[in-house]
C-alpha cells in the first residue's frame, strides 16, 4: 500500500505543508518550518502569505534560505519592513494565522523548550534561545509545530519553557491573557499529534505509513495516547514529492554554486 | 556630526573598556570587520547586546572581550550552535560570561525604547514562559485603562551602536536597505556610533522613504568594502554560506579557534589583510 | 483580500452609520474623494478620527456626519480656521459636536498602539499642560524600573481606515510615498479599511523597503484619480494652495456652505463630477 | 542711525534668524519660525537642519511651505519618516537642539495657548489646538518663539496651557520630569523678550530699532520689565534683508504659478 520511496523527511514536511491553506498568512520560522511552508505555497497553497522575522512580508523564495535573513527573502517580498515593525505591527499585531516553528524540546502540553537541556543556571546543554518563538506562540492565532520524534524531544515536561503551548492540565492561556490559541498540530516524522479536546494533551492524531504505534511511542517521552480509529497519513503524492525533491535540489546547487 | 575615519581610529576613539555596545544587523549587514577591530584593539570587560550573536560575538567572546552578553536567540543560524558562546556560558573560558535573555520581540521593543528616549518598551510578550522567572528586567504591567496585564522590559541604551550599511555620503549620511533589522533603532539608542559602509559616495541617489540615518546621529563612518562577511550586503556581495559551516570546525575547539583569530585577526592590520589571510 | 471596488461601493459597504471612522494623511493624500462620498451616502453619527480635520472633515462636520471628533490640529493650514468646525464646537451647528482633544504626538503614539494591537501608548508628552485636566484618555503611569512619570493614551482602533495613495496592483498592494504620516499606522489599527489611489498598475515597481500595505490587510480599493485634491499626491500634482484659500469664503456662512457642498457634491455622482463641477 | 526702509515683520523674522547657529538641529512650525529658520539657512546657518513634523529631516526647500507637508519639503530632504517615527525617534528621542514655535498666546512665563480663549468647554475663540507643540515645547533643549507683540497676544496668564513654558514662579519644569530647557527667547515684531533668570518672568531684552519702551510695555499684558542696559536690535543688514526678500518673493511667485 505504502510508496515507500520517500524519507521520513519528506513525509514530515509534506504532512506539515498540508496543513497550511491557501492565502493563510504565516509566519515561518527557518529550517523545516521554511521548508513546508515554501512546499505549500509551491503546490495547493499558491496565494499562502509567507513572513519571515526578519522583516520580509509576502516572500516567494524560489530557493530554501538557510538563514531566516537570507537575500532571496528580501528579493521576493512584497516588502521589507524592520525588525521592530515586524514584532509590533505584523505579528503582535494580530495579523497572523500560522505561526510556524521548529523546537529542541516539546512537552505533552505542546510547551516548546529551545533555551537549555537540564538547570538554566547550570545547562547541561545551551540551546540558541528564544529567538521569535515566544511571542509566535502567543500572538498567532494558531500554532504548528514539525519536529522530529525522539524521547529525547518528546519529554513530560520540558526543562524550560521558552514559548507557551497549552501550558499544563490546569491552566489556560486566555487567563493569562494569551490572544493566540497554541498548537494546534505538532507534525513529525512519524506522525501527527494534537491536543486532545479535553486534556489538552498531546495525542497522536495521524500516523504515517509503515509506522507503528509501537514505534512511536517509544519515541515519545510519556505515554502516548492516540485518538481512536487513529487514521494512516496519505502518503506523499507523486506531485508533492516532486516539488519538494525539486526545491530541495534546486536549494542545494544554489548553496555549492554560492560558494566563494 | 559623522566623521569620516578609518575602522581602527574609530574603534579606538569610541569604544571603551567597559562599555555597552550593540553591534547589529538582523543576518543581512552584521558589522563583522568592526567586531575583528574590537578583537585586534584587545577590548575588554564589554556588555555585549546583540539580539543573534552570530559568528561576530562568538569571536569576541571566546577573545574573552565580553564580561556580559545580552541576546535572544545565538545559534549559528542554519548550522548549529556557536560553540565559543556556549564554552563561555558552560565552562566560563575564557572567563565567566554573565548572561541577560530575552525574546527578539522583547528586544526589538526595548531598541525601540530606547531610539525613543523612554525609559521602558511595553509587549504582549513572555506570557508563560520561564525568562521573567530568571530576569528581573521582565516585568508586567497593568494597562491603566483596561486593566490588562503587558509585559515590560527597560529600554536599551548603549554606549556604542556598530552597524554596516551599503552606502554613506560625504557628509555622513547613511543609506541602507533589504533587511534592516534593529539597525536604525541601535544608532538611536546609543550615545555614540561607528557605521561602516561599503563605500562612500559622493551622492546617495536614495529612493523616497528610504532608510537613512543622518550623518548628525552618527558619531563615525568608515569605508570597509565587504565589512560585513560572512553575512552579506545586498546589491554588493550573498551570504558566505560555506564560512559558516566552516566556522563550525574552526571554532569547536578553544586551540583551533585561538589559532585562527590569531593568525588570520589578531596578527592583520585591517579587514583587507584579514581577507587576503582567512579567505585567500 | 483587498477588493477592487468603486469608491461608492467602497463606502456604501465598509461605513456604517455610528461607526468610527479615522481618514488620514497628514497634508499629504487626505482622502478627499472619500470624504466626500461619506457626505454623498448622508452616513450619520460617526466618531471622525484626525490629526488634523482639515477641509474634509470641515465638511462632514458641517454636513452633519459627525457626533464627535477625536483631533489634535484643526486648522486651515496657511488660511486660517475651520469656519465649520468652529460653528459646530462654538454654536452646536448643525448638531452639537464633541470633541476630544490630544497633541501630535498623543495621536501618532495612538495609532502605533492600535496597529501593534497594545491597549495603550507611553510617551513624554502632555506634561505641565491643560489637556489632561479635560480627558480621562490622558494619564499618567509610572516606569516599573525608573519610576519615571510618563504620559498614557489609549490605542486608537477604528472601525474603518480611510487614506488615499498613490498606486496599488491588481491585488490591492498599495504603495505610497512622500510624507507618508500615519497611514500605514490606520490602517493596521483599524478593523476595516479603504484605500483610495491615483491609479491601478499592473506592477507596484516599488523600490526597496517602500512603503506597502499588502492587499490582505486592506478591505477596498478603489481607483480615484485626484482623489486628494485640493491636497496632493507626490509624484502627480502638487496641493492646490488657491482652493484652500478659496475654502475660507465658501464654509464662512452656514448658507454659502450648504449650497456649496449641495451644488458640487451631493447632486454630483462620483468626485470626477464634482471635479467639472467645482473647478470648471 | 536706524534703517527704516524694513518692516517690522522683516525685523522680527532677522531676529529671529540670527538666534539659530550654524549645524543646529531645529524643528520647525509653520508659518514665521519656518520662515526665520529658512532664512537661517540662506544667510549664516548653512549646515542648519530642519525638521518639520510632517517628516522630513534635513528639509532646504528653495521657496517657503505653505503648510507643514509640502511636497517641496519631502523633495529637498535628506529623509522622510512616518509622523509617529518623528515624534518617538527623532523629537522625543532628545535630537532636537531648537524647537521654534508660533503661537496666539503666550503669557508671562513663556507658556503657550493655542487652543481656546475664554473658557475650554465654552469657548470663546477657538483656536486650532494643540498639534505638535506641546511635545516640542518639553522635548526640545530649547524654545524659541516667534510672535507678534500685542496686549491680546501677551497676556499676564493663557487662558489655556497648550505648551508649556517656564509654567509659574514657583512649578520647576525638571520636577515634572521635562527634560527640556524651556523658552530661551520670544522674538516679536517689537523686541526680544527673555526669561529672567531669577524670576522666570519676560523681560525685554533687546528693542528693536525705532521702537520705545512704553510702545513694547502698552503692547504687553503684564506690567513688562526689561533689562539692565536694554540694548537696541540690530537693525537687517543689507544681506539679510535681500535673502528675506528673495526668499518671500520667490515663495509668492511659486505660489501664484501653481494656482490650477
Amino acid at each position: 500500500m505504502a510508496n515507500t520511496d520517500y524519507t521520513a523527511d519528506e513525509m514530515m514536511t509534506i504532512a506539515a505543508a498540508r496543513m497550511l491553506r491557501d492565502e493563510q498568512v504565516c509566519f515561518v520560522g527557518i529550517g523545516l518550518p521554511s521548508a513546508a511552508a515554501n512546499l505549500a505555497r509551491l503546490t495547493h497553497a499558491p496565494n499562502i502569505v509567507l513572513i519571515y522575522e526578519s522583516g520580509t512580508i509576502g516572500t516567494r523564495p524560489d530557493i530554501l534560505p538557510l538563514s531566516i535573513g537570507d537575500g532571496i527573502l528580501a528579493d521576493s517580498a512584497d516588502t521589507v519592513v524592520s525588525v521592530p515593525e515586524m514584532f509590533r505591527y505584523w505579528l503582535q499585531g494580530g495579523r497572523i494565522d500560522v505561526g510556524f516553528l521548529g523546537a529542541a524540546q516539546v512537552d505533552k502540553y505542546g510547551n516548546i523548550n529551545t533555551t537549555v537541556i537540564g538547570d538554566y543556571r547550570k545547562p547541561k546543554v545551551r540551546l540558541p534561545g528564544a529567538g521569535g518563538a515566544p511571542e509566535i506562540a502567543t500572538s498567532a492565532r494558531d500554532i504548528l509545530i514539525i519536529i522530529r520524534q525522539t524521547p529525547r524531544a518528546f519529554v513530560e515536561r520540558v526543562d524550560f519553557i521558552t514559548s507557551v503551548g497549552l501550558l499544563d492540565a490546569t491552566t489556560d492561556r486566555r487567563a493569562l491573557g494569551i490572544q493566540g490559541n497554541g498548537p494546534a498540530a505538532i507534525v513529525t516524522d512519524l506522525g501527527i499529534l494534537k491536543p486532545d479536546p479535553k486534556t489538552r494533551e498531546l495525542t497522536l492524531a495521524s500516523i504515517h505509513p509503515g509506522i507503528t504505534f509501537a514505534q512511536v511511542r517509544d519515541s515519545t517521552g510519556w505515554p502516548l495516547k492516540a485518538i481512536e480509529g487513529l487514521p494512516t497519513t496519505e502518503p506523499p503524492r507523486p506531485d508533492e514529492l516532486a516539488a519538494l525533491r525539486d526545491l530541495n535540489s534546486r536549494s542545494k546547487r544554489a548553496d555549492e554554486k554560492a560558494v566563494t | 556630526m559623522a566623521e569620516l575615519l578609518t575602522l581602527r581610529e574609530a574603534v579606538g576613539k569610541l569604544i571603551r573598556d567597559g562599555d555597552t555596545v550593540a553591534m547589529e544587523g538582523f543576518t543581512h549587514l552584521i558589522p563583522s570587520a568592526a567586531g575583528h577591530e574590537v578583537a585586534r584593539q584587545r577590548k575588554t570587560d564589554l556588555t555585549l547586546i546583540r539580539m543573534t550573536p552570530d559568528l561576530i560575538y562568538d569571536q569576541l567572546i571566546g577573545m574573552g572581550c565580553a564580561r556580559k552578553l545580552i541576546f535572544s536567540w545565538g545559534g549559528n543560524p542554519g548550522v548549529g550552535s556557536l560553540h565559543r558562546l556556549r564554552d563561555a556560558i558552560e565552562n566560563g573560558w575564557p572567563r565567566p560570561l554573565e548572561i541577560e535573555e530575552h525574546s527578539h520581540a522583547g528586544m526589538a521593543n526595548a531598541y525601540t525604547a530606547g531610539a525613543s528616549n523612554l525609559p521602558f518598551a511595553v509587549l504582549r510578550g513572555y506570557r508563560g514562559t520561564d525568562l521573567p522567572n530568571y530576569y528581573p528586567t521582565i516585568k508586567f504591567i497593568d494597562c491603566p485603562f483596561t486593566g490588562e496585564k503587558l509585559a515590560a522590559v527597560p529600554a536599551i541604551r548603549p554606549d556604542v551602536a556598530v552597524i554596516h550599511a551599503q552606502k554613506a555620503d560625504r557628509r555622513g549620511n547613511v543609506l541602507m536597505w533589504g533587511i534592516v533589522g534593529v539597525q536604525k533603532e541601535a544608532v538611536l539608542a546609543a550615545r555614540r556610533s561607528i557605521v561602516t559602509v561599503e563605500e562612500i559616495v559622493d551622492r546617495l541617489d536614495a529612493p523616497p522613504n528610504a532608510v537613512i540615518l543622518p550623518g548628525w546621529v552618527v558619531s563615525a563612518v568608515c569605508e570597509v568594502p565587504r565589512g560585513a562577511h560572512p553575512s552579506y550586503a545586498h546589491g554588493y556581495y550573498a551570504r558566505d554560506n560555506s564560512f559558516y559551516r566552516a566556522w563550525d570546525a574552526i571554532s569547536r575547539t578553544r586551540e583551533g579557534f585561538l589559532d585562527w583569530m590569531n593568525r588570520h585577526v589578531m596578527e592583520t592590520r585591517d579587514f583587507a589583510e584579514f581577507q587576503r589571510s582567512a579567505l585567500g
